[in-house]
Parts: structure tokens; sequence; C-alpha cells
């Protein structure tokens, strides 16, 4: 493709390339952006710091190769970068800048069909987000970096009260409206309080997914849902100040004052911190970075380094979520072009 | 004399016993007001004690011995054992605030209490509230003004003090999703009840009358200013308080240094700062400023200099002041269908920047309309009659006149917009933590092809100190809520700033002016 | 005497500008208007005609200054109206769409839904009154009590003090004051009066209420100043006090002012949005009962600003935001205009007595 | 100029006063100007200062206002007239930067005490403005405005409810007031109209009528008709005149024409807020003991 | 007064007008008011008639100014004086609500023609304001603002640069001005200062020195000293006096005394914009023809 082939090439300025012309190799225009969901963007956030903070071979803190039989005396990001020939940046600067904006995955999916974006992050797969045709969706190249089990989150005086397991059926009631009263969900001993469902902003992948595994369809009806929030940092927050606030969200923001649930479906009982991460947890998704019309070689060149055990016990085990299983990644990193060196 | 000034000493009215006495219960209820503040901040609860007595034992106390003193005021001046000069009837308007509270009172009571539905409560109201408001009016002013507030102030001290309204009490009404706790309702009392007592006791003070009601209505209008500042510096502390730490956090006198302030946020950076969204903030500043003051300024001369008044002038002031009060999302809005697809088609600061121009724009013609009209005629018709043309007279003349007006409103303006968060939400920023800043400076390059002179920094995304924020609210996950105060402060000290200046500078050239 | 040949100077060509002059403001005008058509077209060829105004305006200022400088200004003038001409223009144009698809019944409809492409506003125009009229009650009083303390009751030395200090509490960004409802208020509502949902229109409207109170406090203490001394000085002259002066001369006379003053807090009010996107709960639901002031719904500001960003792939929803902004800025047009009539009246009624 | 004012004098002198012509008595003190009149002084003032901030606005002035007369003080732009009639009534007490020492007594008690009290003050000491000043209201409001602020008239809804509906004197009120302000013949027909409607003249002579309408003994007058044409300037001089009768007009005027057409004794104020000479104003204008006075009077300056 | 006016016009007559005294000649129409003098006139008024919107202010006014000496317009408030001043160089197309009909000419030219070169008419015939009017520059920048904009001087940097450094002529020109109007001792040591600090009185001399650094032939003044002190005023006359003996000054007075004091010959405008009667100063002061006149300048109004 385009894009891909011509390596260099590819920038942030997206429709108009011509406009600022080509410009690949310098360093601010240069960059590699991408965006889009708040549940990703842990994963890639981190990434991009690291690559852009580009430790020298002796950081062991943020570049510690050994432990992933890397040996190199290269700087973190010359040496991702240099799988695709992309020489080393000036004193110490990587060979090109990343950059993660922050929005939600249908945003990020858009960008990148419209060409703001290099790499769309998105937490739910790309037919859900898009209403697109087969054609249009055949363009965007699925690499998926992580795993989020996503868990269902209540206020911890909740917690304290007996919510620390609810039944599949009991959230579906919440969040169709069904179940009003904290009182009238079993186990509860708290005070009667009225229930705060609290959901993602409709567009998000998480909002996406939640419905898709939890009430069968990516467009099911949520009548129960008191407040939307944008981002799941909001959520964590708007759960951690209430005392009567349900949620889902992404597993990275869950904590002490935002408490998991164990989830009973079917008679499966998946526990937070045991076995919430199995692959048959119905909540669980993958988490996607995708690109457009083919992978570029910066794309391939973070991508990579994402894909490869260094970056999924770096960036995608500490933000919380489930770690590809080996040979998942090695699919995945076969999608990518190949190394150059 | 003649016998008609024969009622002579009258200009002399001296302020006598009863002034001395209304000060106890005016005292006592600027107490409960600042008790009753002290309950709402939570900085006493209801059952904290005072030299042994709790908290809401003293409200109650208070209510009643206020309401104990003001009795005695109307007593004393009904009795005419002290020097006052009572309207014969107290004015309706007092009447009716006392009929309006005896309705709300008995309402509550009717439904709440016992429970009854509208058909009893909304009667009850009626003919409380009528006969409260009748039987007002009817009362010489002495009278009217302390006893009915007296009745009141009894009601609450009563229901205070046996408990009925108490720390366990709550009260959800119908169809209202809030449950009003004890406290907040014992604190609510205290402050109505304050504000009725401080006017009741202020006009007895002036011996009622014309006097005495100009008082009244001084007292309640100044605690209501002394409220609003009082809320104007707790925010301010607040933010100071909470954000100080975080925004000092590793700074040094020498070398000075405040990282939070010079750094950006990565790995690279021991402590994680705002300086991409601080520079980010400069140059929409900047940009701004250079969008709006050449046209806003333009614009001015244009409407006071050259333009006779008629059907064009007056499109320009609607349209002026109609730019002026678009909401500022709207401007977002705009910029997101016409500049950014037309800039790039990504988020950028130069989008930022026009966006941000037009919103200044308005207020800049407005107060360089509003100065260049103060400009004395006297120098334009000085200037006319030496034979100076038009454009000499307003270029060496009338611009360096207006100068300090426009500046004035150009910080004024900025203040408002770099404070702004709306309108750059869609159309500036990409990476909520940048940890570079733009480097526009060093990013002009000239080209072969139009348009011939590109500058990658403004058509790059950016960041800026409101959107910092915003960012901590909903992107946290890389930055605790003490960030999110250290940005609120830097915003904060940025913007006022700005304002402090404007307003200084406004006072310093008005005051020049009428010298 | 008089050289009578020298004030032969005083007369000149009747044909003021020279036709250089002319061809030289007709090549400027054209490029402008080439300019300005690029842009909107094809912003990249911008560069053409721009170039060419920006000589042909050197040209001006070396050669004949003042036209130049005129026309300039009327320029900048005419630029003035065409930014909120475009502003409304796209607005409108960008809301085609969904108007087209959703008629009449998207100012009555209070469904809105992304899976059917279904947008009603009327959900968000009523969460936009509730919290207007809370803020109108909190500004509207509070602020013109304060005006009447700076203009009529305040001491030189305290007006130094509480004029620039209210004006100051202009200066708190939005964003401020949403992070410190977020952060602080929400929780103490909920935990204090319990309420169920994180964020209500009560607390957003008291807050945009103070937001609004500086400009209701300034408008509104310009206007009680412009009541001429001598009329003050008429009532007091008589032995009325400075209260009763206040109640029957000052305020009647600049009533219209205050009510102008109280418009243009109202409208500050309808359009504030960070703090209602923070605050709120920003469901698209109508609270219940409607009357419920500390329940969650959305306003139209807050409906813009918390989902631009998931509507940028969904060319309907982005266009039911735009219908939203349609709405806020024909409201808050129309208060701005009735706000400016009412203060030409004030100006005309002040008038009639000098 | 000396034969005008002689011309005018004859008619002048029809009104109340009874003053000793053509004498003035010895100076007590340098500052002390002293005019000797029958009948009783309305007011006495002793050893006025002004001062606004640093500046002197009116130096030690001390002299008695004769009831039932005019007194018209005359004196250069910027001489304190104004300053010194405004603390007759105490309404200097609104410009913050004016500090008043002295004494003025009414009634044989000094305004200035401390517990005086001014809306009383002000009702029995009137003043009328410079500039016409009506409310914006209805003529009939203007009038009734003084009486209804202080409680003497009491109209509207309520109370007519409660039977104390005071309309009917209210309507004497302000027939009374209007016809005294010889105003009456040309608004009777329109009393419910907005007072700012009427022409400059007539709006000052409404000011008259409701500055009456309280009932004052005393009027201050701040250059009355400096800012209306020479019609309405005369009226309103009748009517000074007819006043004269029942009130105590003190009169500040820029014209001396004016001052001797009016008054019955004229001060002259001089540069500095100094009181140069103050006695009948015939006195003044034909013979005054001052060089200074006669070089202002005569034209030298001003 | 009488006495006033001739002490006064013995010294007046020392300037170059050598006027017809005592004579009016017959009217030529019923609105012509004649006024023979020797010399030329330097403006020649004829059938002026200036309405603001649907009011006439100047009601068909003839009249010839003879040139180098001092002519004084005076006549009640609002009687159309400035507005008559202010047509003379047209200052009044400034007014946006003022219609002038007629035609007044200038070295043989109406001024009033289509093509008429503002610029250059004004600074022919250059004007002094009531209000002292300095503009907020230093001294020096306000006496040299009227040549610097004509391109009379160049000063600079960049004059300096391209060396056609004009400061001497500029400081010559200064100070041959400040000198002119009498104001060169009083600020010659602080040129360099904001010319708001000056006093009143300073500021307008200043103001006059402006006037001159343009080279005027006429100057028009409107109450040039209405707004002054005593003893700034009498600075001002004896300049006004002084100037007479180079330039054709016309001047705006509501002091009779002052017109009496400086003018050689003297027009008097009633209410209406009728210009009632011109002539010599003394015989309008003495012997003036109109009844109206007489009665205007005795006091019997105004
Ligand atoms: N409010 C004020 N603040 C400061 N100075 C004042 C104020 N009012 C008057 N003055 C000064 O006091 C002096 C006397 O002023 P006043 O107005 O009493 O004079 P006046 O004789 O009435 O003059 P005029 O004939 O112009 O009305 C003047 O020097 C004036 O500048
Ligand atoms: N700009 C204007 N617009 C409308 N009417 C005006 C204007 N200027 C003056 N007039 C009217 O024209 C008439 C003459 O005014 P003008 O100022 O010429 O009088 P004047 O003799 O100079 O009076 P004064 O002695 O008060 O300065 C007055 O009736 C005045 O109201
Ligand atoms: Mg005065
Ligand atoms: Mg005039
Ligand atoms: O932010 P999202 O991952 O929910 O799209």
């Amino acid at each position: 493709t385009d894009n891909g082939s011509s390596g260099e090439t590819t920038d942030g300025d997206g429709g108009n390339n011509d406009d600022t012309g080509n410009n690949g190799g310098n360093d601010s225009s240069g960059a590699l952006t991408a965006g889009g969901s708040s549940t990703v963007y842990p994963i890639t956030n981190k990434a991009a710091s690291v690559w852009g903070y580009n430790p020298p071979a002796d950081d062991k803190e943020y570049w510690p190769q050994e432990k992933y039989g890397i040996s190199t005396d290269k700087n973190l990001a010359d040496y991702w970068a240099s799988k695709y020939g992309f020489e080393a940046g000036k004193d110490g600067q990587p060979p090109f800048n990343v950059s993660i904006g922050l929005s939600h995955s249908g945003v990020g999916l858009t960008k990148l069909q419209k060409g703001q974006v290099d790499i769309g992050d998105a937490s739910a797969p790309v037919d859900a987000e898009l209403d697109a045709s087969k054609s249009e969706l055949e363009k965007f190249k699925n690499h998926v970096v992580g795993v989020d089990a996503q868990p269902i989150v209540v206020s911890k005086y909740l917690y304290e009260n007996g919510v620390k397991k609810l039944k599949a059926d009991t959230v579906r009631k919440i969040y169709t409206g069904k179940i009003k009263k904290w009182s009238e969900v079993d186990g509860y001993t708290g005070k009667d309080m009225e229930v705060q469902a609290i959901g993602r902003s409709v567009g998000s992948g998480t909002d996406t997914s939640f419905r898709a595994n939890m009430l069968g369809s990516g467009d099911a009806k949520m009548p129960g849902v008191d407040i939307r929030k944008g981002e799941n940092q909001e959520v964590a927050k708007a759960v951690g100040n209430a005392n009567n606030a349900i949620a889902y969200m992404a597993l990275a923001f869950v904590s002490k004052d935002v408490p998991a649930i164990a989830l009973n479906f079917d008679g499966t009982t998946y526990e937070p911190g045991k076995n919430l991460s199995d692959k048959g947890y119905p909540l669980s998704r993958d988490l996607h970075c995708y690109t457009y019309e083919g992978t570029s070689k910066k794309e391939a060149a973070f991508l990579r380094m994402i894909l490869t055990e260094f970056g999924q016990g770096q960036f995608v085990d500490p933000a919380g979520y489930a770690t590809l299983s080996d040979s998942r990644r090695k699919e995945e990193l076969s999608k990518l072009p190949e190394t150059t060196n | 004399m003649s016998e008609a000034y024969s009622q002579d000493s009258e200009i002399v009215t001296e302020t006598g016993v009863l002034g001395q006495l209304a000060t106890v219960p005016f005292v006592l209820a600027l107490g409960m007001i600042l008790l009753g503040g002290a309950l709402l901040f939570q900085w006493v609860s209801l059952t904290t004690t005072v030299a042994g007595v709790s908290v809401a034992t003293v409200f109650g106390g208070l209510h009643v011995v206020i309401a104990l003193s003001l009795f005695a005021l109307g007593a004393l001046s009904w009795q005419g054992s002290v020097d006052t000069t009572p309207s014969p009837s107290v004015s309706s308007v007092v009447a009716f605030i006392d009929g309006s509270i005896a309705a709300v009172i008995s309402g509550l009571v009717v439904s709440q209490t016992f429970g009854l539905g509208w058909f009893a409560w909304i009667p009850a109201a009626l003919v409380a509230g009528v006969a409260v408001f009748v039987g007002t009016l009817l009362l010489r002013e002495d009278i009217g003004v302390t006893v009915p507030v007296g009745i009141f102030e009894l009601v609450f001290g009563l229901v205070v003090l046996t408990g009925v309204i108490g720390s366990g009490w709550s009260w959800t009404p119908e169809g209202f999703s809030a449950t009003f706790p004890g406290f907040i309702a014992i604190a609510i009392l205290g402050l109505f009840g304050g504000l009725l007592t401080a006017w009741s006791s202020a006009a007895a003070y002036r011996g009622f009358g014309a006097r005495g009601r100009e008082f009244g209505a001084y007292v309640l209008i100044s605690i209501n200013t002394a409220i609003l500042l009082f809320i104007l510096a707790r925010i301010i502390l607040f933010i100071v308080q909470k954000g100080l730490d975080p925004m000092l956090k590793g700074a040094t006198l020498w070398p000075p240094a405040i990282p939070f302030i010079t750094n950006g946020n990565g790995l690279q950076y021991d402590i994680n700062g705002i300086f991409p969204a601080v520079v980010g903030t400069i140059w929409l500043v900047i940009g701004a400023i250079c969008f709006a003051v050449p046209l806003g300024v333009g614009a001015a001369v244009y409407l006071t200099e050259y333009a006779e008044q008629g059907r064009f002038t007056s499109i320009v002031e609607i349209a002026t002041n109609g730019l002026w009060s678009t909401p500022s999302i709207i401007f977002g809005l705009f910029g997101y269908a016409f500049l950014v697809p037309r800039l790039g088609n990504t988020p950028s600061l130069l989008a930022g920047q026009v966006v941000l121009g037009a919103m200044l724009l308005p207020l800049v013609l407005i107060t360089s309309r509003e100065s260049l009209q103060n400009v004395p005629d006297e120098y334009r018709d000085a200037s006319a009659a030496l034979g100076v043309n038009q454009w000499e007279t307003i270029k060496s003349v009338v611009l360096p006149a207006a100068i300090p007006g426009v500046l004035t409103g150009v910080i004024l303006g900025v203040g408002r917009i770099a404070g702004e968060t709306a309108p750059i939400l869609l159309i500036l920023v990409q990476d909520p933590f940048p940890s570079e800043a733009p480097k526009v400076l060093s990013s002009f390059t000239l080209q072969a092809t139009p348009p011939f002179v590109v500058n990658d920094a403004l058509l790059q995304p950016a960041s800026a100190l409101p959107y910092q924020l915003f960012a901590v609210i909903t992107a946290g996950v890389s930055a605790p809520e003490s960030v999110g105060w250290a940005t609120a402060l830097v915003l904060l000290i940025v913007v006022m700033s700005f304002y402090v200046v404007g307003i200084a500078m406004r006072i310093y050239f008005r005051r020049k002016l009428q010298q | 005497m008089v050289d009578a040949p020298s004030f032969s100077a005083v007369r000149r060509s009747v044909d003021e500008l020279e036709t250089p002059a002319q061809i030289a403001a007709a090549v400027g005008a054209l490029s402008l208007v080439a300019a300005f058509t690029a842009f909107i077209a094809a912003p990249t060829y911008v560069a053409f005609p721009l170039a060419a105004f920006i000589a042909v305006v050197v040209y001006g200022w070396v050669t004949y200054q003042a036209e130049t400088a005129r026309a300039l200004s009327l320029l900048t003038t005419v630029s003035t109206v065409i930014i909120l001409g475009l502003i409304t223009a796209y607005l409108f144009i960008q809301s085609v769409p969904v108007v087209r698809k959703m008629g009449l019944s998207i100012v009555t409809d209070t469904v809105w839904r992304t899976s059917t492409n279904r947008y009603g506003l009327l959900t968000m125009m009523w969460g936009t009154l509730v919290t207007t009229i809370i803020a109108t009650l909190v500004s509207a009083p509070l602020g013109i009590a304060g005006a009447i303390f700076i203009s009529e009751l305040a001491s030189d030395m305290v007006r130094e003090v509480t004029k620039p200090a209210i004006e100051l509490l202009a200066g708190i960004p939005s964003i401020v004051y949403g992070f410190i409802g977020f952060m602080v208020l929400n929780p103490y509502l909920s935990n204090e009066l319990l309420l169920p949902t994180s964020g209500s229109l009560f607390l957003v409207g008291v807050m945009i209420g103070f937001m609004a109170l500086p400009t209701v406090v300034s408008v509104a203490e310009d206007s009680l100043t412009a009541v001429p001394n001598s009329m003050k000085s008429g009532s007091v002259g008589l032995g009325a006090t400075d209260w009763q002066t206040t109640k029957s001369v000052t305020l009647p006379a600049a009533i219209s002012g205050i009510s102008a003053a109280v418009i243009l807090g109202v409208g500050r009010a309808v359009g504030e949005t960070m703090a209602a996107t923070v605050i709120l709960g920003n469901v698209t639901r109508l609270p219940d009962p409607l009357y419920d002031v500390f329940g969650n719904t959305i306003t139209l500001t807050s409906a813009i600003a918390s989902q631009s960003g998931v509507a940028i792939g969904r060319p309907t929803q982005l266009s039911a935001l735009f219908a939203a902004g349609v709405v806020l800025f024909v409201i808050v047009l129309t208060l701005s205009i009735v706000s400016q009539a009412i203060e030409r009246r004030m100006a005309r009624k002040l008038g009639g007595e000098q | 100029m000396s034969e005008t004012i002689k011309e005018m004098d004859s008619e002048q002198n029809s009104s109340g006063s009874q003053t000793t012509k053509g004498e003035t008595e010895e100076r007590i003190r340098a500052d002390w100007v002293e005019y000797d009149f029958d009948g009783q002084p309305a007011l006495s003032v002793e050893d006025l200062d002004v001062y606004y901030g640093d500046e002197q606005a009116i130096q030690s002035v001390s002299m008695d206002i004769p009831e039932k007369s005019v007194t018209a003080l005359i004196g250069p732009s910027g001489c304190g007239k104004s300053t010194f009639l405004r603390c007759l009534n105490r309404m200097n007490d609104r410009i913050k930067a004016a500090r008043v020492d002295g004494n003025i007594e009414f009634h044989g008690q000094n305004i200035y005490d401390d517990d005086v009290n001014l809306v009383e003050l002000r009702k029995r000491i009137g003043m009328v403005f410079q500039q016409p000043n009506p409310f914006p209201k209805s003529i009939r409001d203007n009038i009734a405005y003084g009486p209804r602020k202080h409680g003497e008239l009491d109209t509207g809804l309520l109370a007519r409810l409660l039977g104390r509906d005071d309309s009917e004197e209210e309507e004497e009120l302000v027939e009374r007031c209007l016809k005294q302000a010889a105003i009456w013949d040309e608004v009777n027909d329109r009393l419910d109209d907005n007072a700012l409607g009427l022409s400059g003249g007539q709006q000052q002579r409404l000011c008259i009528a409701r500055c009456l309408s309280v009932e004052p003994e005393v009027i201050l007058m701040d250059e009355p008709a400096s800012a209306l044409d020479p019609i309405a300037t005369s009226k309103i001089e009748d009517l000074i005149q007819d006043l004269a009768e029942e009130y105590t007009v003190v009169i500040v005027t820029h014209s001396m024409q004016q001052a001797a057409r009016i008054s019955d004794q004229t001060a002259v104020f001089l540069t500095g807020g100094e009181l140069v000479e103050y006695d009948n104003t015939d006195k003044i204008f034909e013979n005054p003991e001052s060089q200074r006075v006669e070089d202002y009077i005569t034209g030298k300056f001003g």
C-alpha cells in the first residue's frame, strides 16, 4: 500500500499530505500519531512515553533488555526503529516521536479512516464501532495488543455491604432499568439506596463491548443508565465518590476505592484477580491498534515493540490487562511487515 | 419666631437606648450566620460541643434569645419608653415576606409532618399566609418589624432545642431526589433567621421609620456582598491550599526553578509538569491577539471615526454584541466545521488561535470603540482646525489617546480566552499529556509550492492550561488529583494576573482621566 | 496683504482619486474576494491572492495612506460581520442533515438514540432551561444587591476593593469551577444530601449562577451609576433617605439597564459549558419528575461538549449537536438583541431630561 | 448698568424684606462681614470652612440670612457659591471629599451637630438645582414624592383596601404646589404624563413645586435659571419674588443682572471662597465698599 | 457700565483698525446689517443660513469682517454665535446635523464651493476653542504638530537617517510661536513636559501658539477665556490685542465687558440667529440703534 511502502512519508496530517509536503524525516511533523480508546490508552501511552524518553541500553528500569533476552547497545527507540531501517535520532532523541491522543474507540477509528492518525486505538472491533461497508472495513488492519477482562465495579460502600458478587442477570436488570433499588439485589445488606448505574459515552469501545457481551448486541438499549461519563477515568472517579454506584469500565482503572466484583455467568463465577482474565469470561475483549490500508514501517516499529515479550511485560501487564498468549503474540507479529534487519 | 416653626426641636433625634439594645440581637444574628456557614462548610458539626454545650443547642438557644430580645425591642418602642419614629404601618413588602414565611412553614408542617396531601397543605398554607400578611399590615411599624420575626425565631429555636430537628432528622421532599439532613436544615434556619433578625434589629437600631428601613436594607445588602466576597476568597484560597504544594514540588529558590511549570510530561522528567500547556497557552494568546487586535481596532476606528450612524453601523453593533455573547462552545463547533478541514484536517495550534481570536475580537472591538469614543472631540476639532486631515488626526491624536483603553480591553479579553476550554476541545488537542512544547519559532520553513511559508508547529496539535485541567478530570491515569489542583492554581494565576493587570490599568487610567 | 495666487492651493482637482488609485482599489478588492473564496474552497491556494492583496495594501499605504487606512478600517469592519456570518452559516449548514431527518420533531422529541439516529433536543433544552432558571434566581437578586452596594452604599475605599474583587470573580475559568464541582461539591452533595446520582441540575445551576454574577453586578452597577446624580440629589434634597432614593428614583430610572444586566447574565448562564459538562451526568434522559432539580440530565452546551468527541464518526449525531448549537445561538442572540434594545431605551429615557 | 439696577430696585422691594439700606457695619473681625437687617435670621452661619481634600473652598464665612426675603450669592466661577449653598442643608455630606468646619444655626440648633436628623433638616430647607432634575415619573408622582416618602400621603391599592386612602389630599397638594410654582395652567391636563417630556423651564418650575410640596421654610436655589432661555428665566424670576413672601430664598446666580433684579440682599464671594461683602442689594451694586467687589461688579474681571 | 467701556476704549483703538464711528448705514434689506469700515475685508459673509435638522440656528446673516482687527460676536446664550464662527472655517462640516446655505468669501473665493481644500482653508483660518484643548503630548509636539502633519517639518529617526532632519527649524518655530503667544517665558524650560500639566490659562495660550504655528491669516476664537480665572483672562485679552496687529481675529464672548475691552467692532446676535446690529464697538455699547440690542446690553435680559 501507499503509506506502507513509502515508509517514511507517513505523517499525522492526513488527507492533505501535499499540504505540508514530504517531511517524514524531520522530528516534529514526522511523529507517529495514535489516538482513540481510553482503554488502550494506558498501554500505548506508556509505550509512547518510554519511546519518547528513549532510554539508553544501560537503563535497567525502562530498558531491561536482558530480562527479555534482547542484547543491544542501542537506545530503546533506536533499537526498535532500527528494525525497520530508521536511523537513530540526534542527541538521544528517538528516530521519531510518538504522540497518543485520547478519545474513544469510535473516534480513533474515524480519525484513522480520515488519515488524521496513524494508529487507531480501539477497545471494540472496528465492525462494531463503524457503520461501514465491508470493503471499507477491510482497509482496517487489526493488531491486537492485549486483552481487557472488562470488570463490573461498585462503590466501596456497596462492596462492603454484600455486593461482592453479582449474577450477570442482575447486572443486566440494573442496566435495563428493571432493578432500581439496591434492596432488590440479593445479598445486599446495607441501607436502602437507589441504584446509580454509570455508563460510558455511547461510541466508546467499552460501552459497545459491554452491550454486545452483556446484552447481546452493540445496539442494545440500556434505559437503566443514570449518568454517562466520557472516559474511564471519570467513571472511576464517579464510582469512587458515590456509595450507590455500579459501572462497567476497563480493568486498568480498578483500584481500592473502585473495587471490581465477581460475576456469575450461568453458574461460572469469574473473580477479579483470579480467573477474570480467563478466556471464557464473557466480558473479556481484545484491545486493538488498527492501522489503515496496511501497516507502515513506522507503525510497525512501534507496534512490534508492544507485541514482543518485552512490550507485553513492560506495557500491557503493568496497565492491568492480560497479556497475549505466546501463540497469539506470534500471530500478531506475523501480521507486521518484515523487519529489514 | 413665627408659629410655622413651632416644632423646631425635631431636626435633632438621638439614637437612644433602643439603639444599644438592638445591638444584642444584631450581634447574635451575625454570630448565628457565621455559625450556620461553619456548619454548612462542615467546620463544625451538630454534635461538636462548645463549652459543654452542643452546637445544636447553641443554635436553639441563639434563636430563642434573639426572639426574646426582639419582643423586648418591640414592646419598648410600642410603650413609648424609648425615642423612636415608627411609621403607622409596616410596608406591604415586609408583610408579604412574613406572610410567605408563614405559608411555607405551615405548608411544610401539614404536608410533611402530618403527611397530608395537596388538598390539605395548599389551603393551610394559604390561610396561614394571608392571615399573617394581613395581621402584619395592621401592626404599627415597630411591632410589625420585630414581633413576627421574633415569632419565627421562637419557632425555629423551639424546634431545634426540643430536637424535633436534630442530627438524626432528615427530610426527603416529595418528588426530589435529595434528602436534607438535620445539620443542613439547622444551618439554613440559622442563616435565614440570622438575616431576618439582622434586618429587624437594624431597623430598630435607627428607631424604625425611614431611617430604620434604610439601615435595615443596608445591613442586608452589605451582608450579601460580604458573603459574595467570602465565597470568592474561599474559592481562591481553596485552590491555593490544594495546589500550592504539588505546584511547588521540587521547586528551588536558587537556581530559581519550578519543575511543575518548566517540565513536560514524560519519563525523562523526575517531576511531570505542564510546560507544553503553558507554552501552548502563550502561543494561543499571541495568535489570538494577532488576529483580533488589528481587526477589532480597525473596525472600531471605522465605526467611530468614519462611519455615519446608520443601518450598517447598527448591523455591526448587533453582530459584535452577538459575537460577544455567543457561547464559547459554538466557536468550537465553528472551528471544527470550518477551520480544521482547511488547516490540515487535524486539530492544530493555528485553528485554536483563530477561534480564540474570533472570541477575543468582539471584546477588543467593543472596548476600543468605547475608548475611541471617550477621546474628547476637542482633540479632533483642534487637529482639524489646524488643517490636518482625518487619517493623520486619527493616527497622531486619537489612537494614542485611546491606547490605554484598548490595551485594558485586550488584557481583560485575553484573561477571558486564556481560561476557555470549550472552544479548544475539538480543535486544538490530541495528546492530553504532551511531553514537548510546540516549537513555533524554529518551525518556519519556506517551500516552493503554495502556500510557500509553512510552520509545522502551528499546524500541529498542542495543549493549553485549561485543557490540561480537563485532561486531569477525564484522562487522569497518568496524573493524580493533586496535579489537577496544581494545574488549576497555575491557570488561576495566569488568568487572574491578566485580570489584575487589566483592572488595575483601567482604574489607573480612569483616575488619570478624571484629574 | 495676502498673495491671492497662493490661495489657489485651497482648491483641488475634483476627481480626487487619480486613476492608479482606483485601479489599485479594484485590484485589492478583487484579490481579497479571491483569497476569501480560495480559503472556503481550496485553502492551499490562498497564498496567491493574499500576496496580491498585501502588495496592493503596501502600494496604497505608500501613495494614498489616508484612503488606504480608511479602506482597511472598513475592511476590518466587514470582516467582523463576515465572521459572525460564517459562524451562523456553518452552524446552520451543518445542522441541515439532522433537521431534514427529524423535521420539527427535533425540538419536541426527548429521545436521543445513536443506534436509530433519532435525535430530539427537548431533553437538553429542558436541562438548559432548568439550570438557567436556577442560575438566574441566584445571580439576579445577589447581583442586583451587589450592584446597589457598590454604587449606592459603599464608601470610596470599600468600593475600590469590592468592585475589582467582584470583577475578578469573572476571571475564574469555567473549568476551574467544574473541577471544584467535580472533585469537591459532587461528593459533598452525594454524601450529605444523599443524591442518588453524581452531579445535579441544582449544583450546576448554582455554579453558573455564580459565574454569571460578575456580569450582572457590573452591568447593573453601570446603569445605577448612569442615573444622573442630580436626580438622586433631587430626592435627597426633599428629605428622602438614601435608601428611599435608591428604591424610588434610582432603581426605577435604571430598571432597563438592570434588566439588561439580568438578561446578559442569563445569556452567560445559557452558554456556560465546562462546569455543566464536568459536573453533570450528561445522560439524555429527562429528570423524573421534571422539576426534580436534584436529578441529572444534560444541557445544550454539555451535550455538545461531551458528545462532539464521540459524534465525530457519526455524521447525523454531529449534525444534531450543531442543531443544539443553533438553538443555543438563537437563544443567546435573541437575549443579546433584547438587552441592547433595552439599554438603548434606558439611554433614551435618561437622555430625555438633559 | 447702574441705571438698570435702580429701575429694578423699585419693583423688587415690594416683597416682604425690610432691609436697612446703605449701611455697612464695622467689621468685627477681618473675615467677618456684617450686614444688619430687621427681622429674624432664618439661618446664621458662623465661621464656616469647607475643604475638598486639601483644598479650601470656603474660608471662614459668617453671615446671617434673613427670613422671608431673597438673598443672592454672587461671585466669579469657582469661588465657592455652590459649595456654600450646599452646606446650608448639608447636601455637602453627599460629596465624599468635602469636609465642613463651623456652625450653621437653624432655629437655634447647629445643623452640623452629630445627631441632626438629615431627613427632617432637608424637609425644612429645600433645594432647587441648576439642572432641572425631575424624576422620570409622572408630574403627579413628582410632586407627591416627598410627602409620600415622609408617610404623609398613603395611596395605592393597599391603602385603599385598608381604608386609608389619601388620594384626595394628594390631589389637593399637587394642585396647590403646581399653582404656587406658577405651572398649574400649563400642565393641569396632563398630570400623568412623564415629567421628562416638559420643556426645561417647565421642568424647573416643576422642581420648585416639588420642593414646595414638603413645606420647607427655606428654599436654596443654585443658578436655577442658568440652563433656561430668557422667557423661562423671567418666569422663574417672577416666581422667586413671589415665593419670598412666604419663604426664605437663597439663590446663587452667575448673572449680576439677575441678582440685581430679584434679590433683597447680596453676598459677594470672591475667588478662594471668601465672603468679601454682604449687604443690601442696592448698596452692593451702587456703592460697594470693597475695591475688589467694585472691580468685579463693573466687569473688570469675571 | 458705560464708563467702563469708555475707559477701555481709549486703549483699544491703538490697533490697526480705523473704523467709521457712530454711523449705521441704511439697511439694504430687512436682514442686512451693514457696517462700513476702511481697509480690506478678510472675510465677507453673504446671506448665511444654518440649520440643525429642521431648526434654523443662523438666519440670513451678511457681514464683512475687516482684516487685522478684533471683531467680537456677542449675544445671549444659544443665539448662534458659535455656529456662525464655526462656519467661517467650515468646522461646521464636522457636525453632521448642520446644513449651511449662503456664501462666505475669502480672498474672493467662496469657501463653500465644492472643490475647496479644507486642509488648506483651515490652515489659513485657524481656530481657538472655549475649552483649552492641548493634545496629550509634550509642549513641543503640540506646537510642531501642524507643521509636521503638513510636511513642513521632518524630524524623527527616519528623517535623521536620510539627512533631512528639520530639528533646528522646529526649534525655531516652537520658540517663535510660544513667544508670540506670550507663554515662552513660562514654559521654555520644560518643552518636553506633557502639555496637560499646564494651568488652564497656560493651556489656552499654548493652543493659541499651536494655532499660530501653521501661519494662519485669520484666527477664530470661541469664548477663549470663559473657562479661565481673571488673571489668565487678562493675559489672554492682552494677547488678543497684540495679535490683531498681524492677524484678523474674530472672537465670540459672553462677557460684554470683554467685548468692550478688546474689540474694534462688535456684532450683536439675538435669539434665533439674527445679526441685529454690527458696528464699531463704542457705538454698540454707547448708543445702539436697536432697542433690543440696548435692552440686551443694559442687562434687561440674558
Ligand atoms: N466635588 C468636588 N470635589 C473637589 N473639589 C470641588 C468639588 N466641588 C467643587 N470643588 C471645588 O471647590 C471650589 C468651589 O466650587 P463651587 O462649585 O462651589 O464654585 P461656584 O462658585 O459654584 O462656581 P460656579 O459658578 O462655576 O458654579 C472650586 O475650586 C471647585 O473646583
Ligand atoms: N450640534 C448641534 N446639533 C443641533 N443643534 C445645535 C447644535 N449646536 C448648536 N445647536 C443649536 O443651535 C443654536 C445655536 O447654538 P450655538 O452653540 O451656536 O449658540 P451660542 O450662541 O454659541 O450659545 P452659547 O453662548 O451658549 O455658546 C442653539 O439653539 C443650539 O441648541
Ligand atoms: Mg456653582
Ligand atoms: Mg457657543
Ligand atoms: O474509550 P473506549 O476504550 O471505551 O473506547
